[in-house]
């Protein structure tokens, strides 16, 4: 029972932090909206340079053969950045996944994938669009349940502008055929499952990164700001606000690290974690977003503040991988499903380790 | 006690829905805070006042029908029944209308309530200041009188609309070196008036839909003073109370809201948590809950009661109705709730996501919640000051 | 539209008020605590003489013919003064069923209850025991759904303890006869559904009264109690939880007042809306009692302060006359089943209004 | 991170778990605020005492087993599962124990720890006065030294368990005149000693659970002054933070709550609100998220960190779970939440009541939620002081 991050797990986080605390700024943020453009060129070339996008991937498929635990805090980080570039995606889900098809050309794709010369968007039925199908290379789709993988050339994209002004959303007409079959309907289905739950893990990830910037925006606005000749932090009317959504953030975090930790076990346990992770995270991003807001007042509805971007990825997140309607379902009928025996984090465990000596 | 409607509350009521069936448009008009939405809502606020809608319980004398509240829920009932649109002109009506009857001269209200109940003249608020937010009586702008004129110099901030309107409400200080609540007035200042620079703030929506008034040395007649000099404090509170009371959001938005919500739960109800079954009813409950008090505050009104620090309640109250149900019906949309309204593939997702974006400024207009609920526990409660 | 209560509705309800508040203060209820007694004696003597209990028994019967909106007030007095005796349940419930009830036994216990010589225990399929049982002469019971009546020498009592001191519950053991039965399942139905909706709004109603007794009791406190030199009530902290809980009484109170003066109309608005009432109210009542007990600090947890008097009395209410599951479905399904249709306040009463016409 | 147990704890689980099912009382025992229930507590702590389980983090010397922290939610778990008896002497062994280490001399170590850890005295928190609540500085009780004893004269109230127990830690303002933090010394006081009156006070449920205690000359020994003379304030807001920290409310509590109300939940499912499956949903998420936050905490205490003001959280965290969870079980046992425990017809309605009422007194002690909630502001966030 450890629950630390290694030094190495805390250094590489670091260095993204501070990449993007260079690179990621709100100026760099306004700065891609005026230009129109799907990515800052140079930011994501910066970002490839740290040679994460194969952190998932085996060693043996030219990977760093890491895991969710490698990269819960650097997707943490991407979200307290807001960064509209794709490498929560990118590294967290779709690599892993191109690395997980046992077929030529997702070798070949995955091969210049890692090389960050290309991205490879997917289409998940958890997700009714696809994000940043604009810019990728390739699509992976799925057809009756089959995993085609298709190149962007051949595709028709349908933009379905969303309220995350650095999402860019597409419906995707293409048509599917034994050419672009990479995995049949039984072997693409765990991996599709796979790809949920780090989706999941990873969005909730990003959320807690989402609402701890909130929350630091709006503490230090409340100390700045003077109305009735003091700092309106003073106010404990803002002080418990503040205090009440760190409090959700500080009991959001661990179930996060927990889901990333227990993601390889692929149990019923490890699917409710995800599920509590992606639920309390997206909650404790909504309050921190609404909470710095209102901490603002009507700076805090204008466009002038930062806080909004992170509303708004917010807003999004909570959708994708899983809605609350589905991740709800799930916890419920874990928590119900055996409730005279013994189902949570430490019990559960003891009966595992019971039943590998048995 | 009777809640049943009169046959003249009744007929009334027929009337107004007949009227808006036939004149409503059919599709909604471009968001007000857009060049081409204002001028679209302009023009409903005078196909409004052609049809003697404009405002209903002003006296006739400036375009109103001299009707009740009760009435005027009614109105408000069909109003939001029919789809009307979003009135452009709300802080002149419903704010600056009541005040000017209660502190305009004689001369004041027929120059400027005929117009304004016409939807001739937009108004726009302009109180706050970059120092004076939640602390309004820090307001720093001054006026200083020159001859008939007042010469105002200063920065207003948040000042909703003021990108197109036509005239505003300013707050300022009259006496050099007053402070706080003392020395202030409110003047009504033509925004074409030289020295007037009016910048667009973009919204969390990314809409102009408040701006900042920078005053450089701009003449206001003083005949447009409202209400005393120095008494500027007064007014304004006076106004806020009707800004809190029954006029600026009426239960007929929530209940509407709710029905639409409800709707939208049962063409969905399969795919989604049964759990969201109880937000919905939860948010006909507290519309309905709305609706009868403010039902109730209207009998009492009109049966020459007064309403005090109970619309601080309101105010509460139906920021954070409008919050959950909103919440409740992007949960209900789950990964569509994303999706803006006019998207391709939007279907029926509506505008829910501008409605709950919306939804986030209620805590905040209007005087903040913390500033509400220091009230309903001082002012109604009775607790000390501190 | 007329939303106020008239003069004399007002009168009346400020002679009970009168009443309670000099002889059902803490201290009397403290005192029938430690005597051991079910009623106090002299209370209800002098509660009766107010001649209220036949207030909603017709005129034809010896009462004084008015309904809901006349006693709804008064309901709320003896919520507020948690009174122990059974004046609600007996003024708004057991005598109108009673006088509803044609047959010469019920008439004969009719005129017995409208003296005060005696009361009727109503032992309601809403609820699982019978309250006040053990001091009533005679007892109203349902078997098959059909109403029997039954003096209290003929059954067995099992008392059931339950938090409120002041609630004696009961489990009846009886035999149901042909000499017993006073309104057939078909008679009775109309009869129990009409006492249900009454019994839920005035519990409603004296839900409202201990809400409105708690906050009062926390402001009193708040305003002499001082710590860091200073009364507590100056405290943000403190004036947002009692403002928080008069909100949520302010909105529960007209629909109260509301689901009284439509109760009549017996539609399904009306149930809704009891519903809403007995919910609402509920709400209020666990919030105020439980700011309550929070601004009290220590103190609130102790017997010695009064509020927990409130607390019992509340959680007591919430579950009797269909709790919490019942009421939300209701609801639910009035809010859902028509969606697409008028069935808010104003809208279903122009309906009605155009029904009538028609 | 790794959150499998290793091969040791799981022995250690198993070793406990059959301990406890060979030894925890097959009926609960009477609630420990009366005479008989904390006789038959006492005895259960000596009990656990002899299975070497009284207090296992602690040194062997004490009468502990020197575990970490994890082994120690091992332990909770273990004994929650099992249903064992509620803690009769948590003050001492939770709050007093971990002071002493801290603060103690040798000699107070050896008189007091293995007494406490044996059951043989149980100890009482006498720290608020009338005056001095959640002001706690506000202390008046005084102490002044008269030979090698101190005298101490006032008022102690909302003291838990002091009807029975056999010895407080009593706080005093030793410095004649000192003000606020400063002067105050905690002192070791047994309960028998003479001037030392004890008047229980009744809880809501009737029980007396709280002591006043009044102190008329009653003689302590110096050498029972636990840190140095006027350091009382230091010593207490080190208790403070292992109250808050992971003693008092094991995890396991809420997670074997949080599985009792699914169980009640399945049998009564048919008959209520579906959205109530929601709220037990709830209850088992936050008693993980609890779980797993106080392992991370263990984890990181026992590689050398400490915890500050992230115990406030917790505070908050579990007293807001703890209603929410007595509450979704009330409302899932509908008309007969109000039944007491013990009632003829009672069924399964178990001490949900009890709980509830119980739960009501988490956001009060221990510190106010709205004082947890300044320092999370204050010390976690920055916030000024004001």
């Amino acid at each position: 029972m450890d629950f630390a991050f290694s030094d190495e797990q805390q250094a590489f986080a670091e260095v993204v932090r501070n990449l993007l605390r260079a690179e990621c700024t709100a100026a760099h943020l306004r700065r891609l909206i005026d230009s129109g453009a799907a990515r800052d060129g140079d930011r994501w070339r910066q970002v490839l340079d740290l040679g994460l996008t194969g952190l998932m991937v085996p060693d043996a498929k030219g990977g760093l053969g890491l895991d969710e635990t490698d990269f819960v805090l650097i997707a943490q980080a991407c979200g307290h950045a807001a960064l509209p570039e794709p490498l929560v995606e990118q590294t967290g889900v779709v690599l892993p996944l191109l690395a997980a098809i046992d077929h030529p050309r997702a070798c070949a794709w995955l091969d210049r994938t890692l090389t960050g010369e290309v991205t490879v968007a997917l289409s998940h039925p958890s997700n009714p669009f696809v994000a940043d199908a604009d810019t990728a290379a390739a699509l992976l789709l799925v057809h009756d349940g089959a995993l085609h993988l298709v190149e962007s050339p051949v595709v028709e994209l349908i933009a379905q502008p969303g309220i995350d002004p650095f999402r860019r959303l597409s419906h995707v007409i293409w048509t599917p055929s034994t050419h672009t079959l990479v995995a049949d309907s039984r072997t693409a289905a765990p991996l599709l499952a796979t790809a949920l739950e780090r989706g999941a893990i990873f969005a909730a990830a990003q959320s807690i990164g989402l609402a701890e910037r909130s929350v630091e925006l709006a503490v230090d606005y409340a100390k700045e700001r003077i109305q009735f000749g003091k700092p309106i932090g003073v106010n404990q009317a803002v002080k418990h606000l503040l205090a009440t959504a760190q409090v959700k953030i500080e009991f959001a975090r661990p179930v996060v690290f927990a889901a990333a930790a227990e993601r390889a076990a692929d149990n019923a346990l490890s699917r409710a974690r995800a599920s509590h992770a992606k639920l309390a995270a997206a909650e404790a991003a909504s309050l921190a977003a609404r909470t710095a807001i209102q901490v603002h007042g009507a700076m805090g509805y204008s466009w002038e503040v930062d806080v909004h971007f992170l509303l708004k990825r917010a807003l999004a997140l909570s959708g994708v991988w899983g809605d609350e309607s589905f991740h709800r379902a799930r916890v419920r009928a874990h928590a119900i499903s055996a409730a005279d025996i013994d189902h949570s984090f430490a019990w559960t465990a003891l009966k595992e380790v019971a039943a590998d000596a048995a | 006690m009777n809640l049943s409607f009169t046959p003249e509350q009744t007929a009334f009521r027929h009337e107004v829905r007949a009227w808006m069936a036939a004149h409503v448009p059919a599709d909604p008009l471009p968001s007000f805070d857009t060049a081409e939405g204002f001028a679209a809502h302009r023009e409903w606020e005078r196909t409004l006042s052609q049809g003697n809608f404009g405002m209903v319980t002003w006296p006739k004398a400036y375009g109103g029908r001299a009707l009740d509240l009760v009435q005027w829920l009614i109105f408000e009932e069909e109003y939001y029944r029919a789809g009307a649109p979003g009135r452009v002109n709300q802080n002149g009506i419903f704010l600056l209308g009541p005040t000017l009857m209660e502190f305009g001269t004689v001369e004041q209200k027929a120059r400027f309530l005929p117009a304004m109940a016409a939807g001739d003249e937009i108004w726009a608020q302009a109180w706050s200041e970059p120092q004076a937010g939640s602390d309004l009586a820090a307001v720093a702008a001054t006026a200083v009188l020159d001859g008939d004129d007042y010469v105002l110099n200063g920065h207003k901030i948040w000042s909703s609309r003021a990108v197109f309107a036509d005239w505003a409400f300013v707050l300022v200080r009259t006496e050099a070196g007053s402070q706080r609540h003392k020395g202030l007035s409110l003047l009504l200042m033509d925004l074409k008036t030289p020295g007037v620079l009016v910048r667009p703030i973009p919204q969390i929506n990314g809409e102009a839909g408040f701006a900042e008034i920078f005053l450089e040395n701009a003449r206001v007649p003083a005949a447009n003073r409202l209400g005393d000099e120095g008494q500027g404090w007064h007014v304004c509170m006076a106004t806020a109370g009707f800004e809190r009371g029954l006029m600026l959001r009426s239960p007929a938005r929530y209940q509407q809201a709710a029905r639409r919500l409800a709707a939208l739960y049962v063409r969905h109800r399969d795919e989604v948590d049964p759990a969201l079954g109880r937000d919905v009813a939860q948010a006909w409950m507290d519309a309905e809950a709305y609706a009868l008090s403010i039902y109730s505050t209207a009998c009492r009104l009109s049966a020459g009661g007064s309403i005090g620090a109970e619309a601080s309640c309101n105010k509460i109250f139906w920021s954070e109705m409008d919050i959950a149900l909103h919440q409740t019906a992007l949960a209900v949309l789950g990964p569509r709730a994303e999706l803006l309204a006019n998207g391709p593939d939007a279907g029926d997702v509506g505008d829910w996501l501008g409605g709950y974006l919306f939804s986030l400024a209620g805590p905040i207009y209007a005087g903040s919640n913390e500033i509400q609920r220091n009230i309903v526990a001082e002012r109604l409660l009775g607790l000390p000051r501190g």
